[in-house]
C-alpha cells in the first residue's frame, strides 16, 4: 500500500499518473453515485465529476507541505492530494479506517501528511482557514502557500470578501480558487451573482486574478504556478477562478433538471479527461490500448479499495470522544 | 383532520399564511425554483410568484437582515437558513439586530419575521449539519424560540409564530420532514404554551422537537405514569404549566438532544428545583447527547441521540426507586 | 415645540436653515464632547465634526418616508433628519425623554416619523436592514428608497459584500453610503484596505457608484438625487463615496495623535459649514450679521435643549422592561 | 507579588507568553500601533513588531478565521474581539471550524488558539455593546471557556489558555479592567480548576468574572458562612470543587450576569440537584439580569446588574430561613 504522501508524489512531472488519477477520482464518484443510490452511503455525497483537471492541476502545482481548505465536495481533490480510494471511501462509509475516523463523512475529508486540512461544509468556511496557514507561513518565514477552494456561489458569503482584503493588506502567500462550476446547488450562477467573470472582484483588494479553463489541466497548472511563484516570491494572493462544469446534481439524488437543454452536453464536449486524453494520445506517450488497460487497472482499484472499506470495523462508542480536546503534555 | 407529513404541514402552514396575508414573503436559498432543499417550500414559488417567494445568494448575513428591514416597514418575512449552523455566519442580524430593534426605538418599530431552520441529528449529514444549537439564540431577550414536535405543531406554531409581532427562531428537527401526521388546520396553538401530551401521575417528562417522539416511546417502553411535557416553545418557556406537572408527580426527567453541557435543559431542571423544590420526591435529571461534536459514522451518530431505550431505564430507574441514570458514556466507561 | 417632521420639513429648499442646522449639528457635538469631558455624560459618544454637509446633504434629498439605516456616529444626522437637540441629548444622557426613551444612548438614535431607523453599535449592522426596507418598498410598489450610512473602515466587513450583492441582484431601491472620513477608530483607511477610492466596490456587483466631495453639501445632494432618481425609477442600488474627514477623535477622549500632522489642517480648510457659509455669501443669502445671529440663536437652542434634558426625569424600572416584545393584538 | 490593574495582568501575560514561545502572534482591530482600545495590548508592538502584533481591517470573521489557520499550521495565535458581541459575525470560524478541526482530523491537527473578549454591563456602553453571551459559545465540545475575576486569575489564566493546546475563548469582565490586584506572574492555574476564594459552612456562592465581586462583597454584608467558589473556567467547569461545597453546605446560589432565561447558571444549579440533591437544605437559585436588553441608562443599568445588596438580601434568606428569594422584578412588581 502506498502512502497518500507517495501517491502524491507519484503524479510529479507524469503526466499519465496525471490521466489515471483523474480515471480513479471519475471511476471513484461514478461507484459513489451507486452506493448512495442502493442506500450503502448515508448522509449526502457531493460529486465532482468534471472538475477531475482542476483537482489534478492543484495537486500538481502545489507541493505536499503547501496546504489547502477545500469544501464538501472534495473526493476528488483528496484523491489528487494522494489519499486512497480507500481512505476516501471508508470515510464516505464512517469507518474507523476512513481518512477522518469516519466521524466525519463525505463532507469531511483530511489528510495531514499531504496538506489537506479538514474540508468545511460551511460556505466561506475555509477561506479565512486559508488565509490562516499563510500568515503562519508568512511568520515562520516558509515558502509555502495555503489556498483555499472554494464553489462560484460561495463568492456571495462575507467570508470571501473578508479573507480576500485581509490577504491582500497583509501580501499573505494564499491563493483562492473558485472552482466556476456554473451552479450553487440548484441556482445558475447568474440568478446569484451580477457579474459573470467573478475573478474581477479581486479588483476590490487591488490583488492579481486570473481566468483559466478548468477543463484542461495544463492550463489549471500554469495559471496555479504564477499564482504560486508570486506567493513564494512574497509577492502576496491571487485570485483565480477557474470555468468549470458540475457534471453530476448538487448532492445526492439530484437530477439537475433545472439545467438549460444542451447545457450540458456541450461541456461534457470538453469533458477534461477527454480533453487531457486527447492531449496525451497527440504527444504519443497514450494509446487507445494504454487507455483500455488503464481504465481496467482503476475499475479494480476502485472495486477493491470498496470492497476493502465495506469489510473494515467501524469507529468504537470510544472514538467518538476521542480527539474533542487535545491532551495537554504533561 | 388531514394527514401530512411534517414538511407538507410547513408548507401548508406558509402558504395559508401568504394567503390570508399578503405582508408574508419567503426567501431563503434554494426555497423559490427549487421548492427548497427539503421541499419545505413545495407550490408556493408557483402560487404566489417571483415577487413574493425569492431565492437567494448564499449571503445569510445579508438575507436575515434584509428580513429584519422589511418586517420593519411592514412586511412578514419568513426566511429559512437551510441547516441551523448556517446562522453561525448571521447571528449578528437576529440576535444583536432584529431582536433589539423594538426595544431601540421605544416600541415604534416591531419586527414580525420568522427565521425557520431545521436542525438535528440522525441523518448522516456529519458535524456541521446535525446540532440543534438552540443555545445560540435562546438567551436573548426579544427573541422567541419555538421548536414543534410533530406536523399538527409545526402547522399551527408556524402560523402563530408568523402572525406574532417579534422576531421568532423557528426550529424544525430535520428527522421529522418525512413523519405523518394528522393535521386539523382550524387548531391554533399559541406561543409559550406547552402542549402536555400524555397524563400521569409519577413522572414529569419534559422534551422538545424530536425528543418528544424519543420520550413518547419510552414512557410506553417502562409502563410508568408520566406527564410528557411537549415545551413547543422554548423561549419564552411554559414554567406554569412545567412547575405543575412537577408539583403533581415529584420527579422530573428532561430528555434533549442539545450537549450534556450547555444544553437548555439545565434551565428547566434549575427552574424546577428552585420553584418546587419541596414537591420533589427525588433528584431531577437530565438525559443528553454527550459533549462531542457529532459523529458521522451511523452508529454513533444513533448512540449520539438520547434512545429511548436509554430514557426508558431513566424512567423506571426514577418511578422505581427515585434514582438518577447517569449518561450511558460514564455508566459503560468509554468517557467521563 | 417643532415636530421632528416639521424640523425636517424646514429644510426643504431652504438653504439658510441648512446652514443653521450645520451650525446646530457643530455646536450640539462641540457641547457633547464638553459635558463627556466634565463627566455628566456617560458610556461613550462617537462626533460627526466635519461631516455636517453629509447629514444635511442626505437629509433634504430624502423624503420623510424614505429610511435611513445608521451608525453610532449619528448625532449629526439624527438633527438633519429632524430630531431634536432636546432629544438627541436626552437620550445621550439617558433620559425618559430621549428619542429611545434613555435605553439606547448615544449610539442609539431613532426617530419613526422620519425614517430614522435605530442606529446600529455593529460594524455593518444597518446595511441588511436597509436592503430589506427597499425590499419591502418594492413588493409594496412604494417609491421610497433605503438608505445605510456607513463608515469607510465598515467596507471590509462581510455584510457590505452581501448586501451590496443581494441588493443589485433584486434590483433593490436602495443607496449604500459610505462616509469615507479617512479613519476607521485609530487606524487610517489605507492601513486596512488596499485601495482608496472605495466606491470601486460596486463594480463587484455590476452597480453603479459615485464618488462625491462630502464636504461640498450641494455636491452631496447632487450625487443623493441622482442615486434617489435610480432606486425610485426601478433601476437599483447605487454606491455612494463621500470624501469627508474626521475633525474629532475617534471616540471619547480620543486626541488622534495618530493624524499625519498637518493632515487635520488640511481638511479643515475644507470644513463643510466654512465652505457653505462662502456659497451663501456669495449667493447673497448670507452676510456676517446674519451669521452672527445664527449662531447666538444656535448656542443658545442647544444650551436650552441641555438644560432642558438635564432637568429631565429618568426611565423608570418598569421602562426598562417595555418593548422588549411587541403585545399581541387580542 | 506586584500590584497592577486587571488590564496590566492581560498585557503582562501576552507579554510573558510572547517572550517565552515565539509561536504566540496577537491580532486584532487596534491592538498594535493603538495599543488596544482598552489598553491590553500596551507596548507589545514595540516589543515584539508588527509581524507579531498586527491591526487587522474590521473583518471579525476572516481575522478569526485566520486564527483558526494560522493554530493549525504551528502558532499560537491570540486574538482580541473587542466587545463579545462582536462574535456575532463571526461565530462559525470559532464554534463550527475551529472547535471541530482537531475532531475532524483524528486529532492529526490541532488548534491552539485564545480568543480574547471584552463583556459585561456597567460601563453605558449600551445593548449591543454590553452583555456576557457565555451561552453563544459554552455549549460547544471542542471549545475551552474562561472568565477570570481579578488581576491574578486573568495573568494565570491568560497564560494557561495560551499554552493549552485547544481553542479556547477567553472573556474579560470589561468592568474589571481598571481594578488593581497583587499578581504573582509565578502562580500558575489550571483551566478548568474553580478557585474556593473564601470557606464556609452554610451556603455555596458560585459566580463568574466580576460577579465574584459582587458575591464577595454580599457574603461580608450578609455576614454568612459561605464558600465562595470563582468558577474561573466555565468549560469545562469544576464540578468537583462545586459538588463538595454544595454537599458540605447544602445550599447553592449562583450569581451571573445573565439574562434570566438561557443563563450559564441553570447548568450549575441543575447539575448540583441532580448530584446533591440529598444534601440540600433548601432550593437553589440563581441571581441574575432579568429578561431584558442592557439598558443605556445608568440607574437602570445599575438595576440590570445583580447588586451586591440583593445577593446579600438572597444569602440571608437562605441562610437564616431557607427561602428562596424571587428577583426583584418580580418581588417589586415591575414585571412577571
Ligand atoms: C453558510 C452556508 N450556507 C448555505 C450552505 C448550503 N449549501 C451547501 S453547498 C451550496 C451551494 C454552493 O455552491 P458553490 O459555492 O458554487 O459550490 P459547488 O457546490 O458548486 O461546488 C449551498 C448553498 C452551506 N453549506 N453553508
Ligand atoms: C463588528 C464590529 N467590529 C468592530 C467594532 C468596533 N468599532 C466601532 S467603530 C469602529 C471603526 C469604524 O470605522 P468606520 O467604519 O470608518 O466608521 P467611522 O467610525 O469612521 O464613522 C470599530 C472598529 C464594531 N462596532 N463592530
Ligand atoms: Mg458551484
Ligand atoms: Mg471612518
Amino acid at each position: 500500500m502506498m502512502t497518500s504522501l507517495e501517491r502524491r508524489n507519484a503524479l510529479k512531472g507524469n503526466e499519465l499518473a496525471w490521466y489515471e488519477r483523474m480515471l480513479e477520482i471519475r471511476e471513484f464518484e461514478r461507484r459513489t453515485n451507486e452506493l448512495f443510490a442502493a442506500g450503502l452511503i448515508r448522509g449526502t455525497t457531493h460529486l465532482c465529476v468534471g472538475q477531475e483537471a482542476l483537482d489534478i492541476g492543484l495537486a500538481t502545482t502545489l507541493n505536499p507541505d503547501d496546504v489547502l481548505a477545500a469544501t464538501y465536495r472534495s473526493h476528488g481533490v483528496a484523491l489528487a492530494f494522494g489519499l486512497s480510494s480507500h481512505s476516501v471511501m471508508a470515510e464516505i462509509m464512517g469507518k474507523a479506517t476512513g481518512c477522518a475516523g469516519g466521524v466525519g463523512g463525505s463532507m469531511h475529508m483530511c489528510d495531514s501528511t499531504v496538506g489537506l486540512l479538514p474540508t468545511s461544509a460551511i460556505i466561506g468556511g475555509g477561506m479565512p482557514i486559508a488565509v490562516g496557514a499563510a500568515l503562519a507561513f508568512q511568520v515562520q518565514k516558509k515558502k509555502n502557500v495555503g489556498v483555499a477552494l472554494f464553489g462560484d456561489a460561495a463568492t456571495n458569503i462575507g467570508a470571501f470578501h473578508e479573507s480576500l482584503n485581509l490577504a491582500a493588506i497583509w501580501k499573505l502567500p494564499v491563493i483562492f480558487v473558485i472552482d466556476n462550476n456554473v451552479y450553487g446547488e440548484y441556482t445558475r450562477i447568474d440568478l446569484s451573482t451580477p457579474i459573470e467573470d467573478l475573478h474581477l472582484r479581486a479588483a476590490s483588494y487591488a490583488m492579481p486574478s486570473i481566468k483559466v479553463d478548468g477543463m484542461d489541466v495544463y492550463a489549471v497548472q500554469a495559471s496555479m504556478q504564477e499564482a504560486v511563484d508570486r506567493a513564494r516570491r512574497g509577492d502576496g494572493p491571487t485570485l483565480v477562478e477557474a470555468k468549470t462544469y458540475r457534471f453530476s446534481g448538487h448532492s445526492r439524488a439530484d437530477q439537475a433538471l433545472y439545467r438549460p437543454a444542451g447545457e450540458l452536453e456541450h461541456w461534457q464536449k470538453r469533458d477534461p479527461i477527454l480533453l487531457t486524453e486527447q492531449a496525451l494520445i497527440k504527444k504519443g506517450i497514450l494509446d487507445q490500448a494504454k487507455i483500455e488497460a488503464m481504465k481496467t487497472k482503476i475499475v479494480n482499484l476502485v472495486d477493491s479499495a470498496i470492497t476493502q472499506a465495506q469489510a473494515d470495523p467501524e469507529p468504537s462508542a470510544k472514538d467518538m470522544f476521542s480527539n474533542v480536546f487535545k491532551e495537554m503534555r504533561k | 383532520m388531514t394527514a401530512m407529513r411534517f414538511r407538507q404541514a410547513i408548507v401548508t402552514a406558509l402558504s395559508d399564511e401568504m394567503e390570508s396575508d399578503e405582508r408574508v414573503i419567503l426567501f431563503g436559498e434554494d426555497v423559490a425554483a427549487a421548492e427548497g432543499v427539503f421541499k419545505t417550500s413545495e407550490g408556493l414559488f408557483d402560487k404566489f410568484g417571483p415577487v413574493r417567494v425569492r431565492d437567494t445568494p448564499i449571503s445569510e448575513m445579508a438575507f436575515t437582515g434584509a428580513a429584519v428591514g422589511a418586517a420593519m416597514m411592514g412586511m412578514r418575512p419568513v426566511i429559512e437558513i437551510m441547516f441551523m449552523e448556517f446562522l453561525g455566519v448571521a447571528l449578528d442580524q437576529l440576535v444583536t439586530e432584529g431582536a433589539k430593534m423594538h426595544y431601540l426605538s421605544k416600541g415604534e418599530y416591531t419586527v414580525p419575521m420568522v427565521v425557520r431552520a431545521s436542525c438535528g441529528a440522525g441523518l448522516g449529514f456529519g458535524t456541521q449539519h446535525s446540532q440543534t444549537l438552540e443555545n445560540w439564540v435562546a438567551a436573548t431577550p426579544g427573541l422567541k424560540v419555538i421548536e414543534p414536535s410533530d406536523a399538527q405543531s409545526a402547522y399551527s406554531l408556524l402560523r402563530a409564530a408568523i402572525q406574532d409581532e417579534n422576531p421568532v427562531m423557528f426550529l424544525e428537527s430535520r428527522i421529522l420532514y418525512a413523519e405523518r401526521g394528522e393535521v386539523d388546520t382550524s387548531l391554533k396553538m399559541e406561543i409559550g404554551k406547552a402542549r402536555v401530551l400524555q397524563e400521569g401521575s409519577d413522572v414529569t417528562v419534559v422534551a422538545l422537537g424530536n425528543m418528544v417522539n424519543v420520550a413518547r416511546d419510552a414512557i410506553a417502553d417502562a409502563k410508568v405514569s408520566a406527564d410528557l411535557v411537549d415545551l413547543a416553545t422554548l423561549v419564552p418557556w411554559d414554567r406554569e404549566t412545567v412547575l405543575n406537572s412537577v408539583k403533581k408527580t415529584g420527579r422530573l426527567i428532561v430528555v434533549e438532544e442539545s450537549p450534556w453541557s450547555g444544553g437548555w435543559g439545565s434551565e428547566i431542571i434549575s427552574t424546577a428545583t428552585t420553584e418546587a423544590f419541596s414537591a420533589l420526591k427525588c433528584a431531577p435529571f437530565r438525559i443528553t447527547a454527550p459533549d462531542v461534536p457529532v459523529p458521522y459514522n451511523g452508529t454513533l451518530e444513533a448512540r449520539y441521540i438520547p434512545s429511548a431505550v436509554h430514557v426508558s431505564a431513566a424512567l423506571k430507574a426514577a418511578v422505581e426507586s427515585n434514582q438518577v441514570l447517569k449518561p450511558w458514556w460514564i455508566t459503560e466507561g468509554v468517557s467521563k
